[in-house]
């Protein structure tokens, strides 16, 4: 196989994967669309999520580990949609919804969290470390930050290219310690390439504090040391974060270069489906439980009438067909044939 | 006493040392509160305070470089790599700077770098690497694989007492199976020796870590079909035990080398080539490597286990090499 | 036209292929003005622009990290390490990214990264390094070490061209040193093919890059004294061209495997081990290898002299084998 | 050998190595008496690697590389006077002026650049990657910025061992891209260790001028990544920089963590004794030899009445006839014997 050069696009669904249409009338409205969109992706990634977390894994169905955006959904979201099709995304291992944007559906991601040929990797290897160059979303490797170089250099290559398409690069807080995210935006700054950066800071890595992490207040401190604009917004909003990837877009698409976009949140859950998260003070849980992004948007949705109580209940239960459906589809799907293991190390004639 | 796990050894085996030693600091991710992502530093917080365990930011070349510079203010760093996965990202610290140090200006770096290896948990590429022929590759290191909780515990102790660095690769798929009685006093376990795990005549396994156990299974099945076999466990890779090995190799003369890193530049090369070299003529036959193929370490139950050495595979080998 | 050297065909090879393919551009560490620390890309941004000749920031991790990504974006990156030493700074993107993409989710990353490697230049333990056998033991990449002008130049461009990972090691010492004719047209060299170097019938050395030289002065000598020795040039480490190695093993039944890398873990091992696991009947003897000891290359010249495996050495261990 | 535990400290030579007094009287005056140290060891330096870049390396009795600190000799200097003997030094590799502060003299320098055994390494390593425990100063390794992450472990073992010690560590422009820089101050500041942050920022890096290395405009801009104090001197005026050394080193012994000081140069001369720095807009040469710092001393010492010009021509002499004598030496200085090439890879019994 050759290096994909000419890209295929995905079609984007715009209300997801048989999402059932809403009872108001479609207005003309483009937010109360977008709130839709918004709604419609931020359930199904928690839906999922909490499907993989607390219950396939708890079933013994899924032995990897797992990492899920509970709470913070809104950011891979609210940036992931501003992102166009062409562009190259690079999520982290809390950004499932990214996946559904580019139209991978739940069948693929239960598949692949359980190892089966279905899964995107086809069971080489496990969780959110997967990727389709097709549909331009970069797999990461587990180790943090490693993607920020890549993405660099992704954006480079398509300034190179004299594209418009940009990158964006997802990571959290303990990324940012990594020598790696240092060079690989330090390289893509001087370079001046296209690249969306976009923190989510939930103030924990695995059991680590900020504090622990950084001596700066903010993520969106270390912009300076780059030479470029960074800001801060409130992650749980989607509407903040997708206005502020907006901005970032714009700036990169303009031949600006990067762009730095921390988001507030916080991790409504352990590290990872092991771990209980006891170091976290309890009253935290509670306080963030309050700020949760899907409420916040229903509440916003309802409050502008952009949505009836029966209509996001309506979704919801949708969602929970479709999620049922594509354990079910992942169930069936067969584990790899053991004659996998030692194929495609290399290119194969 | 109930019998004490390979984890609970390496524990114990850092926390009597960090009682005897005060220079003992260990540093590294989540290994203070949290007690370590396989808990094998659990209550050492507590106990010694947060200078002594210094949970760190997420960047494995300033862990491994820190401890450096602790060592060289006469400091006794144990630091840990999440997985041993991630020793690449602090490579460049290990063998630049770790391991050419006393060589280059007189200056010992006395570290250790835990490193939990191995695969057999599901982990997938990356959470179940066996990188240790890179580190057995590099002359100023030294290389430990355990792979029994006796030797866990004694050889963590030499490690930290040892005046270079040394990588220490502790098994994860070890950490709770493998337990045994360990002596109630102080002791270590000589780094360098390799260890006759179980005597046999006709054939020898040479090994290390998790595939002991499986050379152990190999070896009974195969007594059973009338071949005595020996199980060498290597212990430590570098500096590699060349006499234990080729007094082995003079009472066999049939060889296989395990292990469970891919085979192909893996340490089994380097075993082969030693047994060539040093007792050719003592040999009934060709020097055998089982070892993991050429791949990365999938995550898919049955191409993981396909992937993993395994005790039927070793008896196949081994009938055929009886048979030779 | 005067003999080009191994730098130059190099250079010439990087040229024709940034010429035939668009897609094909260079970063590093000042390969642009100043035409690279060794002058390989030296004329290139004046002919193909700061877009495809990009001078980066000390960064070995970006610089790796950065090509694999334009890759995926269809380009077809050559990365330049100042030297292969600092390779080791970029050690996780190679290993850990590159290597295990296509295999994970059939992502190619098809980049190359040149690495100029070895001693004799008297550039001590950080400008020296001949650390191949890290790679070769990472699934997923393939390695290069050419000896000569036309290989040099032959493999660079099939290593731009080839779709997976390929790290090319040129040997600093030969840069100037060795030099020939090379054909006026276009060709390629193919990756994965050894080469004989020179036909022999009683013995065999199994070498690659710098070394290729000193065994061929070794065999020389060897004639000289009636054994007629092979020289068999890898030419590519990874994959090792296994039949190439054997078809010479069966016609000399005595082999030297040779390398200027530290011996232990070094790819020494992985060879003798193949022969003895592939060869052992024809073998009349041990497989002996020749390598550097196992230290840090030194700086000061007669420490560096007494490092390097050389002819002499080659020659005393030859005769010894030989008469075997 | 076991590590140093203990160290013993370096009689400090206050004039140097047989460095003439002067004439002037010895005034009370702490000023004066500070700058003539300042005219010795800046003058050693730029007379030391003078002969080893302009003469025996054209001569061929030095193999390996070449890197000179010729007009920004005043940084580490400047910065080197303010280190107590009990600090822990991290040259890097233009800093020569370091060890003769450290009390390691020309001779063994100059066989240390030979490959001679009476060098600092014995021939084990060649040029600048020298060091000495016991006198606390650490040996560089090639890597640009590797001693970052040493030098920050150094100094929170100097806070943890209760010591009133600090770290000096010393880099160039170019190595701030390197994510060892990052990953290590970032660690000290976290762990509010000791450490004071000496970049020089000579515009150079090889031939890479400063804005392909970074997209912001100072080295300093970067302190506020790692939440720590940053200024700006002049590195080329040695007081300035003393002074700046001695606000960093008070912060630092005061608990109060690193301290990052960006000192403009220039680096006056190619990047090694291989490079004529062709690449170097050559207005630049003649604009900042004028800014040279061993002259901009000397103009100030004559000004103030601190030393006469015949001071300084003695002092020169001094000088030229010591490096003369310690070339001589060094080139007495045997090579070591190739039995030394396996020793010491090890602790030996
Ligand atoms: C280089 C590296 N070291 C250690 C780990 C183990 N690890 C996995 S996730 C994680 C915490 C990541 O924290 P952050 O970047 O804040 O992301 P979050 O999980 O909070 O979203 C750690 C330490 C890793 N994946 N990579
Ligand atoms: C990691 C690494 N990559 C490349 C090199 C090669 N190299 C040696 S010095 C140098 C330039 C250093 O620039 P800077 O840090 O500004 O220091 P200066 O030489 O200007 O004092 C380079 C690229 C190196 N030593 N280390
Ligand atoms: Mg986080
Ligand atoms: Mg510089």
């Amino acid at each position: 196989m050759a290096a994909v050069k000419s890209v295929t696009l995905p079609e984007l669904n715009p209300s997801g994967f048989g999402a059932p249409e809403f009872s108001t009338p479609e207005s003309q409205d483009s937010e109360a669309a977008l709130a839709r969109r918004f709604y419609y992706f931020l359930s199904l990634q928690r839906e999922v999520e909490d499907r993989i977390e607390r219950k396939l894994y708890r079933q013994g169905k899924i032995l990897g580990g797992v990492y899920v955006g509970r709470g913070q959904e809104a950011i891979g979201i609210g940036a992931g949609l501003v992102a166009r099709p062409d562009d190259v995304l690079f999520p982290c291992h809390r950004d499932l919804g990214l996946y559904f944007i580019r139209g991978i559906g739940p069948r693929e991601v239960f598949a692949q969290y359980m190892g089966r040929v279905g899964g995107l990797t086809g069971g080489k290897d496990g969780n959110m470390h997967m990727g389709d160059l097709n549909r331009r979303i970069v797999a990461i490797i587990s180790a943090m930050a490693a993607s920020v170089p890549v993405a660099a250099g992704a954006a480079m290559a398509l300034k190179y290219q004299g594209s418009s398409s940009i990158a964006f690069n997802f990571f959290g807080d303990g990324a940012t310690s990594r020598g790696d995210w240092h060079e690989g935006i330090n390289l893509a700054a001087v370079q001046k390439a296209p690249l969306v950066l976009i923190c989510n800071n939930n103030q924990y890595a695995y059991s680590t504090p900020l504090e622990k992490q950084m001596a700066c207040r903010h993520v969106a401190d270390r912009g300076v040391a780059y030479g470029i604009p960074a800001e801060i917004v409130d992650g749980n909003d989607v509407f903040a974060v997708y206005q502020a990837a907006q901005r970032a877009a714009e700036h990169a698409r303009a031949g600006k270069g990067p762009y730095l976009i921390e988001c507030k949140t916080f991790r409504m859950t352990g590290h990872s489906a092991h771990d209980g998260g006891d170091y976290v003070p309890k009253h935290l849980w509670g306080e963030w439980a309050a700020k949760d992004p899907i409420l916040k948007l229903a509440g916003k949705m309802l409050d502008r009438g952009w949505a009836t109580e029966g209509d996001l209940e309506r979704m919801q239960a949708a969602i929970k067909r479709e999620t049922d459906e594509a354990v079910d589809w992942a169930e069936r799907s067969p584990y790899p044939d053991a004659s996998e293991l030692t194929r495609n190390v290399y290119e194969e004639a | 006493m109930p019998a004490t796990t390979y984890l609970e050894a390496i524990r114990q085996g850092i926390w009597e040392e960090m009682e005897r030693d005060p220079n003992v600091f260990l540093l590294g991710e989540d290994i203070g509160i949290y007690g370590g992502a396989f808990k094998v530093t659990q209550g050492m917080l507590e106990r010694f305070g947060d200078k002594r365990v210094v949970d760190t930011p997420i960047a494995e070349s300033a862990i491994v470089g820190a401890a450096i510079g602790a060592s060289f203010m006469g400091l006794r760093p144990v630091a840990e790599m999440q997985f041993a996965d991630f020793i690449t990202c602090g490579f460049d610290q290990i063998v630049n700077f770790a391991a050419k140090s006393r060589y280059r200006w007189n200056a010992p770096a006395p570290i250790v770098v835990r490193a939990p290896s191995g695969g057999g948990i599901h982990g997938g590429p990356y959470h179940s690497q066996n990188p240790e022929a890179w580190f057995v590759h590099t002359p100023g290191l030294k290389v430990i694989t355990p792979a029994t909780a006796y030797d866990a515990k004694g050889l963590i102790k030499a490690a930290i007492r040892d005046n270079d660095p040394v990588i220490f690769f502790e098994h994860k798929a070890l950490y709770r199976r493998v337990k045994e009685d360990l002596p109630e006093g102080e002791y270590t376990v000589p780094i360098g020796k390799a260890r006759v795990h179980r005597e046999g005549r006709d054939m020898s396994i040479i090994t290390y870590g998790a595939m002991v156990h499986v050379a152990a299974e190999a070896a009974a099945q195969m007594e059973k079909e009338g071949v005595s076999t020996e199980v060498i466990d290597l212990r430590t890779l570098l500096p590699l035990d060349e006499e234990t090995i080729l007094a082995s190799v003079r009472k066999t003369s049939k060889v296989i080398v395990l292990h469970e890193a891919t085979i192909t530049g893996g340490i089994g090369g380097e075993i082969a080539a030693r047994i060539t070299e040093k007792a050719f003529e003592w040999l009934d036959g060709p020097v055998v490597r089982i070892a993991a193929p050429d791949t990365p370490v999938p995550y898919s139950p049955p191409l993981e286990e396909a992937f993993l050495p395994n005790t039927a595979t070793v008896v196949e080998r081994a009938r055929r090499l009886a048979a030779y």
